[in-house]
């Protein structure tokens, strides 16, 4: 069985394009290695998109009319995603986006699913946490300028009103920014109590290790964008410590094949795991399971609709919900002494239902 | 002191100077004198080292320097005041001067020379400041000679030194050049103001269409009639 | 009474640069038809005059007219437009294009204020060979197709005349046209000139060639530091001792004799 | 005590600025080619510091040593690539640029591979810190590297005749042949110096983000000419004070909360504003 | 057949922009690296009007196409103060600057781009992609005749007076704020044509699409087949199109040889594959004779 799969491996986004394409290759490694699916092996057929979304474009066409993938999934960000989404949706092969966030990806058309968990869900999970776990009043919000961070903002804005906080600042920056200090040193005049920052795990090293600089000690909140080893790594003098972040991942699960991925990985491509990894692995997990049930567009599409508790995948997918999104709880991730580990888990089925 | 030896230039297909041979002995002032499009720039710039012959060789006392870079030749030297008044014209009439003296180490022969050229030129000291491009067409013409004697040239290449001067700064610096023969300074001055040239000069070459066609003692070339007729067209 | 009939009249016309007065207070008239000579030392504010007088730069202070009407303030190409054509001190063709194409961008005139800049072609018959012939008046007709900067000197002077020509100027500003030309070539210019003028064209006309301007003026203004120091007629001019101290020197004393 | 903080701030940033924009200039001054990949050399030096670092374990033969390898590589740039273009129409060496550019940050991310590498050093700088007012041993280092180098440079480009000859060749390359400049090596040496300089630049950016990564000079690619353009052609003076404008424009309207445009747009919005009352920069000289 | 339409698609667009670059650089000889700004322009307001005020396609092709000359004259006024590369660095700074405006208005969808665009139908039927791409073909052909044309006449002979020498051209009657104004509209309104096509045809945009680096590419194209001449930016726009596509075989090592072959183009062939002055161009015509251009070259 072919399955079809782009991703940037060139240019500014290159970092997460390569782990999500080591994830996708390590799910393939792992089904094919237990027997397949249905007997079958599956291979997977990458092209780089480059981020550029005409390229996404015609990568579709080739993957559906000249490669004739069953199913293929997205290791890119939401524009190429969303422009991909279109085509295969015209051309009737399922889509699987593996961490794009864009709110309008999965409602492209019945065969685009999303693996990653909806930005606003997210945001209110961070907003809950904030508010419900750690009783703040007060709070600061950091939006980086592109759907990532507005979704996540929007959502969190919203639960964190519902629930009778404060929003006492708010700013945008753009991505790849560097330099936090100025925006940091106005936030602090407004005396939050936490402070929810959404970011990448480049900008969040800063984020963290100027607010530390600047002597800001109140509790900062991330999200998956910060699910990366390399965010303990670029932040300096151990900064990086106390935050909390809100993801998929949870490392410390006792799940077999958790552990099996993190030490494989590490293994294979001499680089630890991260969110956007093991999001591919398991956007690769879907299209499997959905394969089970046939190879025509509708047999996978109803496999995937169908799925309970996938055992098989690195994040927990209890189901699919028919706006062809993952409903699962939320994992909060605590960094202490330089590694991320469990501190509570989410499961207010009102915060995360993404038909809200 | 120079010596250009069947030196043939082309610009692609076009041959603007076609085995050319022509001397300067020293502290000898040579005219080569010419109608428009005749070579005399080629063959300037190419003594010079701002184009390369395609064939033929150039040498100063006997030192071959046929295609060394300009500031090789600078070193030997040869010094240009080249055609159209081309100085630094971002730069001030100081820098430009400065430049000038570029190899000269020694601070106070540098102001001397600077008073020197200043009493030729009053002009340049009352501009020291100003940037040389926003200077009139004549005051770059002075600009470019006072630059070129800068250098305390031992040979010194002119290229049209009277365009654009006005009439009596033309008798002065036609003068200066003439009495720079008792400073050890030797010239090849290309000219289209015949007879303001062949005053002063020694000798002259004629050149037409890329080819010496004629050369003599000034004051032979200035008496022939025939060759006035032909080829300078006075 | 018959009034002479002005074409440009110049009135108190000054220009600075920074601390310098580049050009002082200058007044002058230029008659229908006449051929004027502009002359000066070094640095006298000539060429800042002409940049005045097409709009390259405007007067601090004073006034300049035109067939009547004030220009002063107005932009070059109306000014242009309005008839008056100049050459450059440093020739300044379109370099890149031939000298046919030289020619035939000023024969676009009356396309370039409205819309048929897109209906008319610099192709057409008439304007190949009206340029043409402009060329053919200038000497340059063989040399049609060169590009432009790969011509001497003598013949892209020519060729800036006659793509100013090309404008059907009233007024021709000149600036130093024969510099760089040997004599033949300047007995050349000389003729071009005149035939020039015959048709009717006055023309302002700097130049530091003394034989060729008292051969060829019919009157001579004298700049110095920016100011009028002299007017007349060619020997009236030569034997002004102000201008032979300041310009011609003492040797063109018997220059005056030629002329 | 705020406006204090971002002063340090701009300073610190400017200081960045300063030392990409005059290797630039000096590049651009001298040939007039829009160099993109001046910052192609800028992650070069970062890379290359960061791989010293590794091998020595000394900051400071990394730095160094990474100057001058990248210097070299500047130089051969323009023997290699450049001279071959100079004499076409001033759109080709750019295009060219923009080629050579993509191709070194392709073979960074071949050779490194796409992920951000962390650079951490310890330096023997105190902690300066008064109340909420604190200078960190990083931007102490900066200002003060930065600083050496503006003097240095000052020095070489005004005290001796490399400046004088610098000059020259910008503005006329064949006549400062003529009265006697080397051009060849003069055009070399402002390619050793300028790219030597991008060298240090990415190297402290590197260490002041902690992050040592292929595409890096993305942003700096332009943003270097945005203060070299501001400070007019060429001119280093112009390229010093603009420099620091630029990161006072950035930081002050990002601190100002009703400003919504994002920084790079505020740098650029700036440039254009400025560009409008004063055309040729700071302290250009009309270009004729 | 789908991935071939797609790429030809994309090369009529990118045909269409670099042809319209070519106007305002070739001929006029205004570098603007902010061209991508003018197609995102385009792009843009078609889109706005279909998605979020309910235009028909057939009305916003006009509309956007006239909005974005409008723009583009606009954007043309700083280089009447603005020279050479001051004025580059202008236009670069204008297309990050619009970037900006789309990113941070909540009209233009802001970072989420604006989904949903439709195709334009035609008979009540919204076009499929073979249909598309006979209508991009058909503008593409249409610029090209169109720019064909116009490089025929006065307007063309303005513009390159211009771009020899400002000041000569005011001397020749030719009011230089005035074609400059013409150029940077003509230019824009195709790039706005360019824009209106690229957002019918994806469906969605988003800023990024839009960005400096496009603005590169487009640049890239004109120089790479040979500037001033619309043969080589028709060729240009081609070849950058299936290069990269084409280049999918040595995978990992795509962009880097992509990059080289720019680099050594530029290297050997400096005036472009077929610049007028190219030993390629010439090689094309050597069995043709009496063209004045080339004599023009061996002169
Ligand atoms: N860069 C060039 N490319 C092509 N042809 C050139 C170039 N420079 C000069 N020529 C041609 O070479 C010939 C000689 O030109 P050159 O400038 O040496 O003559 P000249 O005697 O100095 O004339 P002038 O009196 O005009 O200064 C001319 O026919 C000219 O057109
Ligand atoms: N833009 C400027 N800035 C400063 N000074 C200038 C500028 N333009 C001209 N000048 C000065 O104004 C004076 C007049 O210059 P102009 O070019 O008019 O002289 P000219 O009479 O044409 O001289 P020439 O016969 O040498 O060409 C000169 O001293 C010149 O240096
Ligand atoms: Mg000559
Ligand atoms: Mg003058």
């Amino acid at each position: 069985y072919k399955i079809g799969f782009f991703a940037p491996l060139t240019g500014w986004a290159a970092a997460d394009g390569s782990s999500a394409l080591h994830g996708a290759e390590l799910a393939i490694q792992y089904i094919n290695d237990s027997g397949g699916v249905n007997g079958n092996k599956l291979k997977l057929i990458y092209y780089d998109d480059a981020m550029n979304t005409a390229q996404a474009v015609s990568i579709a066409y080739k993957l559906v009319q000249q490669d004739h993938v069953l199913i293929a999934i997205s290791g890119s960000y939401s524009s190429t995603t969303r422009a991909a989404a279109g085509i295969y949706q015209r051309l009737g092969v399922p889509m699987i986006s593996a961490y794009a966030v864009h709110p309008q990806i999965t409602k492209t058309g019945n065969l685009i699913f999303r693996v990653g968990t909806l930005a606003t869900v997210e945001g209110r999970a961070g907003a809950y946490l904030a508010v419900k776990i750690l009783g703040a009043k007060r709070i600061a919000v950091l939006t980086i300028d592109n759907d990532f961070g507005t979704s996540l903002t929007k959502g969190f804005i919203e639960e964190a009103k519902k629930l009778g906080a404060q929003i006492v600042y708010s700013t945008k920056y753009p991505l790849g920014e560097t330099e936090f200090r100025t925006i940091l040193n106005t936030l602090k005049q407004s005396k939050p109590d936490v402070i929810y920052a959404t970011a990448y795990y480049a900008e969040a090293a800063h984020i963290v290790f100027q607010a530390k600089q600047l002597g800001i000690y109140v509790p900062i909140i991330g999200q998956e964008g910060y699910d990366s080893p390399k965010f303990i790594q670029l932040s300096e003098g151990g900064s990086s410590n106390d935050t909390l972040i809100t993801t998929d991942l949870n490392r410390d699960s006792s799940k077999s094949i958790v552990q099996w991925f993190l030490k494989t990985y590490k293994e294979k491509y001499g680089i630890a795991a991260d969110m956007v990894s093991a999001s591919a692995f398991d956007a690769v997990q879907v299209a499997a399971a959905g394969l089970k049930s046939g190879t025509t567009p509708n047999k996978i599409r109803e496999g995937i609709l169908s799925i309970k508790s996938l055992k098989t995948s690195v994040t927990d997918i209890e189901h699919y919900t028919k706006s062809r999104e993952v409903f699962r709880p939320i994992t909060v991730q605590i960094v202490l002494a330089g590694k991320f580990h469990f501190f509570r888990e989410i499961t207010d089925p009102d915060v995360l239902n993404p038909e809200r | 002191m120079l010596k250009v030896e069947n030196v043939s230039i082309s610009y692609g297909k076009i041959a603007a100077v076609k085995d050319v041979s022509i001397y300067v002995g020293k502290n000898e002032i040579v005219a080569i004198v010419g109608a428009n499009g005749a070579g005399k720039t080629t063959l300037i710039n190419t003594i010079m080292g701002f184009v390369t012959p395609q064939e033929g060789k150039i040498f100063v006392q006997d030192h071959e320097i046929t295609s060394l870079p300009p500031w090789k030749k600078a070193a030997f030297g040869l010094a240009i005041v080249p055609e159209g008044g081309r100085i630094f014209r971002d730069l001030t009439v100081k820098e430009n001067l400065f430049l000038g003296a570029y190899r000269i180490k020694d601070k106070s022969k540098i102001d001397n020379k600077m008073n020197e050229v200043f009493q030729m030129f009053p002009r340049m000291r009352e501009r020291y400041r100003q940037i040389a491009g926003t200077l009139s067409g004549g005051e770059r013409q002075m600009l470019a000679i006072a630059r070129a004697l800068m250098s305390f040239p031992q040979i010194l290449l002119i290229d049209e030194i009277s365009m654009g001067l006005m009439p009596k700064l033309v008798d002065e610096v036609m003068e200066a050049i003439h009495s720079l023969k008792s400073k050890d300074v030797t010239v090849l001055i290309a000219e289209q103001n015949t007879n303001e040239v062949l005053n002063i000069a020694d000798r002259a070459y004629v050149m037409q269409n890329g080819l010496i066609v004629m050369s003599g003692t000034a004051t032979e070339l200035k008496n022939n009639s025939k060759i006035k007729e032909s080829y300078l067209g006075i | 009474m018959i009034e002479l009939q002005k074409i440009m009249k110049i009135d108190r016309v000054t220009k600075h640069f920074g601390g310098l007065i580049a050009v002082n207070s200058v007044s002058f008239e230029i008659l229908k038809g006449e051929l004027l000579a502009l002359i000066g030392p070094n640095g006298a504010g000539k060429t800042t005059l002409f940049n005045l007088i097409t709009g390259v730069f405007k007067p601090s202070i004073g006034k300049i007219f035109f067939d009547g009407k004030e220009i002063s303030g107005k932009r070059t190409s109306q000014i242009a437009r309005m008839g008056i054509g100049r050459t450059f001190q440093i020739v300044r063709p379109f370099g890149k294009m031939t000298v046919l194409e030289n020619v035939l961008v000023p024969l676009g005139k009356s396309f370039y204020t409205n819309l048929s800049v897109f209906s008319h072609s610099p192709r057409e018959n008439s304007s190949i060979s009206k340029a043409m012939e402009l060329l053919k008046d200038a000497y340059l007709d063989d040399e049609f197709d060169k590009m432009a900067s790969y011509l001497p000197i003598g013949m892209q002077r020519r060729l800036e005349i006659a793509r100013a020509l090309a404008l059907e100027p009233k007024l021709l500003l000149l600036d130093e046209p024969a510099a760089g030309l040997n004599e033949k070539e300047s007995m050349q210019l000389k003729e071009y000139i005149e035939k020039i003028n015959s048709n009717g064209i006055s023309i302002l006309l700097i130049e530091h060639d003394m034989k060729f301007v008292m051969n060829i003026a019919k009157r001579i203004v004298v700049l110095d530091h920016g100011s009028k120091i002299a007017e007349g007629v060619p020997s009236e001019v030569a034997s002004n001792p102000q201008v032979i101290e300041a310009y011609l020197g003492r040797k063109h004393k018997k220059g005056d004799k030629n002329a | 005590m705020e406006f204090w903080q971002n002063s340090i701030n701009v300073l610190v940033l400017g200081s960045i600025y300063v030392l990409i924009a005059v290797g630039l200039s000096m590049i651009y001054g001298i040939l007039r080619v829009l160099h993109i990949a001046h910052a192609g050399i800028y992650t070069l030096g970062a890379f290359l510091s960061l791989s010293i670092m590794e091998v020595t374990g000394n900051f400071w033969i990394a730095l160094i040593l990474s100057a001058i390898i990248s210097g070299f590589l500047g130089a051969l740039m323009y023997r290699y690539v450049y001279k071959f273009v100079l004499k076409e129409e001033r759109i080709v060496p750019l295009i060219v640029s923009v080629g050579l550019f993509i191709t070194m940050q392709d073979l960074y991310r071949i050779i490194y591979g796409p992920y951000k590498y962390p650079f951490s050093i310890s330096i023997p700088i105190p902690y300066i810190r008064a109340g909420n007012f604190y200078i960190s041993p990083l931007q102490m280092l900066i200002l003060i590297i930065t600083g050496i180098i503006l003097i240095g440079l000052y020095f070489v480009l005004n005290k001796t005749r490399i400046g004088v000859g610098l000059k020259a060749c910008a503005n006329d390359s064949q006549m400062a042949a003529a009265v006697g400049v080397n051009t060849k090596l003069t055009i070399a040496l402002a390619f050793f110096m300028g790219s030597a300089l991008a060298a240090v630049a990415g190297t402290l950016v590197g260490v002041y983000d902690n992050s040592v990564y292929p595409t890096m000079g993305s942003t700096v690619s332009y943003k270097a000419f945005v203060v070299v353009v501001l400070g007019g052609f060429g001119s280093l003076k112009g390229s010093v004070i603009a420099g620091f404008l630029l990161a006072a424009a950035e930081v002050f309207l990002v601190a100002w909360k009703g400003f919504f445009l994002p920084r790079d747009a505020i740098g650029f919005l700036v440039m254009i504003l400025f560009l409008i009352f004063l055309p040729n920069g700071l302290f250009g000289r009309k270009e004729r | 057949m789908g991935y071939l339409m797609t790429l030809g698609i994309f090369a009529s667009i990118y045909t269409i922009l670099a042809i319209s670059l070519n106007i305002l650089t070739g001929y006029a000889g205004q570098v603007s690296l902010g061209h991508a700004a003018l197609f995102g322009i385009g792009a843009y307001v078609s889109a706005a009007l279909t998605v979020n005020l309910g235009f028909n396609y057939w009305t916003a092709l006009p509309l956007s196409i006239l909005i974005t000359a409008l723009v583009g004259a606009l954007l043309g006024l700083p280089s009447l103060r603005v020279h050479s590369d001051f004025l580059v660095l202008v236009t670069i700074g204008i297309n990050f600057v619009v970037v900006a405006l789309f990113k941070y208005t909540p009209f233009f969808g802001g970072p989420y781009g604006l989904l949903g665009i439709p195709r334009p139908s035609l008979f009540g039927e919204s076009m499929n992609t073979f249909e598309y791409f006979l209508y991009a073909v058909g503008w593409a052909t249409f610029t090209i005749l169109f720019v064909y044309w116009m490089s025929k006449k006065y307007i063309r002979v303005a513009f390159e007076a211009i771009k020899e020498d400002e000041e000569a051209a005011e001397a020749m009657t030719i009011s230089v704020a005035r074609f400059k104004i013409y150029a940077f509209t003509i230019s824009a309104a195709f790039a706005g044509l360019a824009g209106n096509l690229w957002a019918h045809y994806m469906g969605v945009i988003f800023p990024g699409n839009f960005s400096f680096s496009k603005s590169i590419e487009i640049m890239t194209m004109i120089v790479l087949g040979g500037i001033g001449t619309i043969r080589g930016a028709v060729l240009g726009a081609v070849l950058l199109i299936f290069l990269p596509e084409y280049l999918r075989f040595v995978s990992d090592y795509r962009m880097l040889i992509y990059g080289l072959i720019i680099v050594f183009t530029m290297i050997f062939i400096p005036s472009g594959l077929l610049g007028d002055r190219s030993i390629t161009w010439k090689w094309t015509r050597i069995f043709k004779k009496g063209d004045r251009v080339a004599k023009n070259n061996e002169n």
